[in-house]
């Protein structure tokens, strides 16, 4: 789950990081009210989860109300890659000598966080990573410590920090970390960090990224989730509880376990189809889980079949037969063709539990895949 | 012969009084599993699934010898469940849980590289040695003993290799998931040197899929130290760069590494025959044997 | 730093740790209010940092107004062990049906916190450690993880406490471990706590004892110090910021270095005097810390003569001269006689420094403490 | 020859930029250490003592391929100047700082055992090879070179012993101070054993004091182990129980344990005299030899 900039800035002022004076609006005038609170100049930034926003157009200076109303009015509604901008942060623009980058992650190859510090803040810091990896200083750390003090002066110091604000940025640092800790983050990124001509440090951007799996001990950001959302889909999804990607075929695919689903959308795609989305129901999915994935799935009107793709360990074949039955016989005429294939545990009485009047039943995997390309051919053709 | 799991091993089922937990301690006592116990706080001295259940890891090992447990915990208590059974101490440690917060698997890491005892998953189906015994989630009938070793970050995608394989008359000495967290207690060159080390593996499957650079470390392994020869899958080629692939650790990162085309072309570089479909691997397989 | 029974049983309150409902009470008249508007039956329990209260008449049940009057009346204004009772803890009492031990202290051999639960609680826990250790269960905790929760239902499962209650329990060991960490805590122990009759579970006592050490950072707890403090001169030491322990003899004792101050009034007792205190003014004494120092010495009316033994490290023998010239010139009559000892850094410049008039100089540790103890004789007789 | 250090230790003073920081370390410079940076957070650049400072005890080792540090840090900054220095890595870190919460240095004990690094102290006044090197606080003047080892919880109390021995003649190895921490990184065994495995250590000297039982623990060891005479000295027979004698450590338990009577049986039974003074102390170790 990421969260928007505006999002992450709250969070970050609330733990104690220094940001821009800024605030959220969802219309020109509210943009323009804002602005004019704040001293100009200000940043008038889009709210999508979009990388390069300021290349795009989604990130303006205005230096007084009529640029900012000028700014707001090209933002709000816009489209940028694909997303429609609602929101835009207003925030006093910072006067800035350098830009640094500062930034939490789990290194899943050291089973271990990692913090990391970069002089070059501002640019794409994974093209740094690329071209001049000994510019990032990274540091990892214990977790059961966590973060000590010193290493984040180790990483400030080791990336060339000028001293006279090596202690604020140190401090940042070890805010960003704990931060990260506190919060079950996966992710926590400022890029850049900017050393203001006053030689103040200030978080000019933020980046937050939140483990799904502990939201239910984090209440505060379990109740940001739905703003966070990208689109309706990934809300329903979020809703329901599923893990769900988009993609931009028209075979819906479910399926049971992440690695079965992968290899569904990847063989659909070998058959010369295109996967609409990757839906994995998870491990001992129950009835009313089932018809929620055919909801989600039949709600993406790219969908012209769909193929359930269920081998079962955790997971029960009869249960997910009833599921199916249950949730396609709601309907008066069923969204597109189902074919449905059931195998492992209790996979002979849920095939036999199916009802062949709503659902194509195949034995095989690669049979069951061909004959929803087939579907799915026909119905683009009709 | 097998790894890890044999008809000697004794098994503790943490969570044996959930519904789950009851079901698959059921399922693996049918299967022939030496199930001798279950744990749960607060349940201790009830019997489940004809097995006595103890409140704590610690008293179940006590009381009756165990020296493996089957974690069947939910998620919000998995870690602290690992934790326990990692001081115990046991020597092996099954943990099917999906869903345990990143953060306290890696404080979770940490202990491990403190402790002997081995760790599978978490978020895995588990092991299975065919006609002796399974510990986790894997549905029994689908396996057959045999002479191929297979291991996969992926449940269900490894019940759909095993699947084909059996199909074929082709059965398995033991199957191990290792789960498809970002951070696992076990992974890929973990469980290639224990089949390169078992004389009756004469061929491994090896089911990978995007995200991380386990993959790659493992084609490099195969390629200096395995003589049994591996054939590998690799899910999740269609996967878009930056989105989690339900697997907590499936997610090709925006820099692009840990794409499926860098894994497999990292096994085709180490001979290692990937297939485009499940069947794809169960042909190569009988081509290694 | 010991806090009163009233002082921890706030902060477990605040911690989430069950405790009864009390109020803290200085005259009859408030204990009796107190009394009226708890439900009786109520206990008054005099709060001073003595153990066996209850034994010594501290601790008194009152099962309505005219007996809460009485508790109140006999236990406020009574001498307990040396120490005058100036405060009662009013208490509903606890129906209970088991009493139960749960500590957490650190363990030094091991360098690292322990957490002890014991199903023999309310009794003297010492004697248990002592004659039964087993009943006893110690769970050692890595303190960079902190106490695992599997770790505090161990030990209470291991304790044999009964299963009903067990994860009340555990959560009262969970808590206790917490609140040790995050307080800097040498030492929190709940004996007993209470089963109550409804199989609910109760912190009857509460001992808590902080890191003078961490005082720094704990600053709820350092506005605790000056309630906590027993008597006068401690409340002095404090304030001074000295290592002081009285003792009943009639020598003071000011020195450098806690093992040579030790070694003063094993040297006193040695050559037959008798110790009045232990005061280590520690490394890097500047003058106006010497000055404090025997101040501190002066405010004991026991006092003799003093002895004053520096040796040198951190500590500098010129300051340490300077600073009890400054101090004792402050006297028209300077109370006892003070006989210094320096040795090791600057401890020539130091001899020189120091006036004759004001103090007596010897060479050896034997000789000043003999000399000392030789004036304490003399001011004895007199 | 000597423990532990000599004039080849390589020397970064932590804190060297504070008052007690730069008094000591020109002292220790003064004395023949060769100290060669000092570290202190912000000060990179500077020169103190005349010896160059670095912002972090990293940068000091790279630059000057130091292999000791010594920690004059405030107590609140302590632990986590210690932590810097474990992590380094560095041979020998001696931390003089008396005051370092007790958890800190729970935590730092546990890191302790994770890396290769001795810790002294702390709560110490360092160590010292007369003639050789000083790290720490302890007044050179009094010290001469010599065939006694001593190790000690106080670093006043060394200071008396090691002026008595002086004054006949009688110099030292090396001299080292423990700390009067519960939680300390190398106890009595730790520098009994560097002492007994030393050929130009002839009889060592032992100053414990009341709290906790690592006296108790180093008789069994002399018992045991030790051919090199020991002769000891215990402070605190007059400490009444439950009050802490200035040492965070030197406290005798309300149950009895660590008191002084204690220790100086112990040591009794394992031959080793205790004087009831340190002249005593002196006059054993002129015996022993």
């Amino acid at each position: 789950m990421k969260l928007h900039e505006y999002q992450a800035k709250e969070v970050f002022a609330d733990a104690g990081i220094p940001t821009p004076e800024s605030a959220l609006a969802t219309s020109v005038d509210e943009a323009v009210e804002v602005a004019d609170a704040l001293d100009y100049p200000v940043a008038v930034k889009a709210q999508v989860h979009v990388g390069g926003r300021g290349k795009a157009g989604g990130i303006k200076l205005a230096e007084n109300t009529a640029e900012a109303r000028e700014a707001a009015e090209s933002i709000l509604g816009m489209d940028l890659k694909g997303y429609t901008v609602d929101r835009v942060l207003v925030e006093e623009a910072v006067d800035f000598t350098n830009e640094l980058y500062v930034g939490v992650t789990m290194d899943r190859s050291e089973g271990a966080p990692v913090v990391m510090v970069s002089e070059r803040g501002g640019v794409d810091i994974e093209s740094v990573a690329e071209e001049a990896p000994e510019d990032i200083v990274r540091e990892h750390v214990d977790p059961s410590f966590g973060l000590q003090a010193y290493q984040a002066r180790n990483a400030v110091y080791d990336a060339g920090i000028e001293q006279d604000v090596a202690g604020d940025v140190a401090k940042i640092v070890q805010g960003v970390y704990d931060l990260w800790a506190d919060s079950d983050a996966t992710e926590v990124e400022i890029n850049p960090v900017m050393v203001t001509s006053e030689r103040d440090v200030v978080a000019a951007d933020a980046v937050m990224k939140l483990d799904e799996d502990a939201l239910f001990r984090q209440p505060a950001f379990a109740d940001m989730e739905e703003d966070a959302a990208e689109d309706d889909l990934e809300a329903k999804a979020n809703e329901y509880g599923f893990d769900y990607v988009r993609l931009d075929g028209n075979t819906g695919i479910i399926g049971n376990g992440a690695g079965l689903v992968m290899t569904t959308l990847d063989l659909v795609d070998y058959y010369g189809g295109q996967p609409a989305n990757f839906l994995d129901i998870g491990g001992g999915a129950k009835a009313d889980r089932v018809a929620n994935a055919l909801d989600m799935v039949f709600s993406d009107e790219n969908v012209d079949s769909v193929v359930f793709n269920i081998f079962g360990g955790i997971t029960r074949g009869d249960e997910v037969a009833r599921g199916i039955n249950s949730a396609l016989e709601q309907f008066d005429e069923i969204p597109t063709p189902v074919v449905v294939r059931l195998a492992g545990t209790n996979a002979a009485e849920g095939r036999e539990i199916l009802n062949d009047d709503l659902v194509t039943v195949e034995e095989t995997l690669e049979g069951a895949v061909q004959r929803a390309v087939e579907y799915a051919d026909e119905e683009d053709i009709q | 012969m097998s790894i890890l799991v044999d008809d000697d091993t004794r098994v503790v089922v943490q969570g044996i009084t959930g519904g789950e937990g009851k079901f698959h301690a059921e399922q693996m006592i049918e299967y022939g599993t030496n199930v001798v116990a279950g744990a749960v706080p607060g349940k201790g001295g009830q019997e489940v699934a004809g097995v006595p259940v103890y409140d704590t890891v610690n008293q179940a090992v006590v009381a009756e010898n165990a020296d493996a447990s089957v974690v069947l915990v939910p998620p919000a208590f998995a870690a602290d469940a690992v934790f326990e059974a990692l001081d115990t101490p046991l020597d092996l440690v099954v943990a099917i849980t999906e869903g345990i917060p990143s953060q306290d698997m890696a404080k979770v890491y940490k202990r491990l590289s403190e402790v002997d005892t081995r760790l599978l998953g978490p978020n895995c189906p588990g092991i299975i040695t065919p006609g002796e015994a399974k510990l986790g989630i894997l549905p029994g009938n689908i396996f057959e003993a045999g002479n191929v070793g297979l291991v996969s970050r992926s449940g269900t995608l490894t019940y759909q290799v095993v699947d084909s394989l059996t199909a074929r008359g082709v059965g398995q000495t033991t199957a191990i998931g290792i789960g498809g967290d970002p951070i696992i207690g076990t992974d890929f060159i973990d469980a290639l040197e224990l089949f390169e080390a078992d004389p009756d593996t004469e061929a491994v499957v090896m089911c990978g899929e995007i995200g991380g650079e386990d993959e790659e470390a493992a084609a490099a392994y195969i390629d200096e130290h395995m003589d049994t020869p591996v054939a590998g899958f690799i899910a999740g080629r269609t996967a878009p760069p930056g989105k989690r692939m339900g697997h907590a650790g499936a997610i090709v990162s925006g820099s692009g590494t840990g794409t499926a085309d860098s894994k497999i072309s990292a096994l085709n570089d180490a001979g290692v025959p990937v297939g485009d479909t499940p069947e794809e691997v169960a042909d190569d397989i009988e081509e290694l044997l």
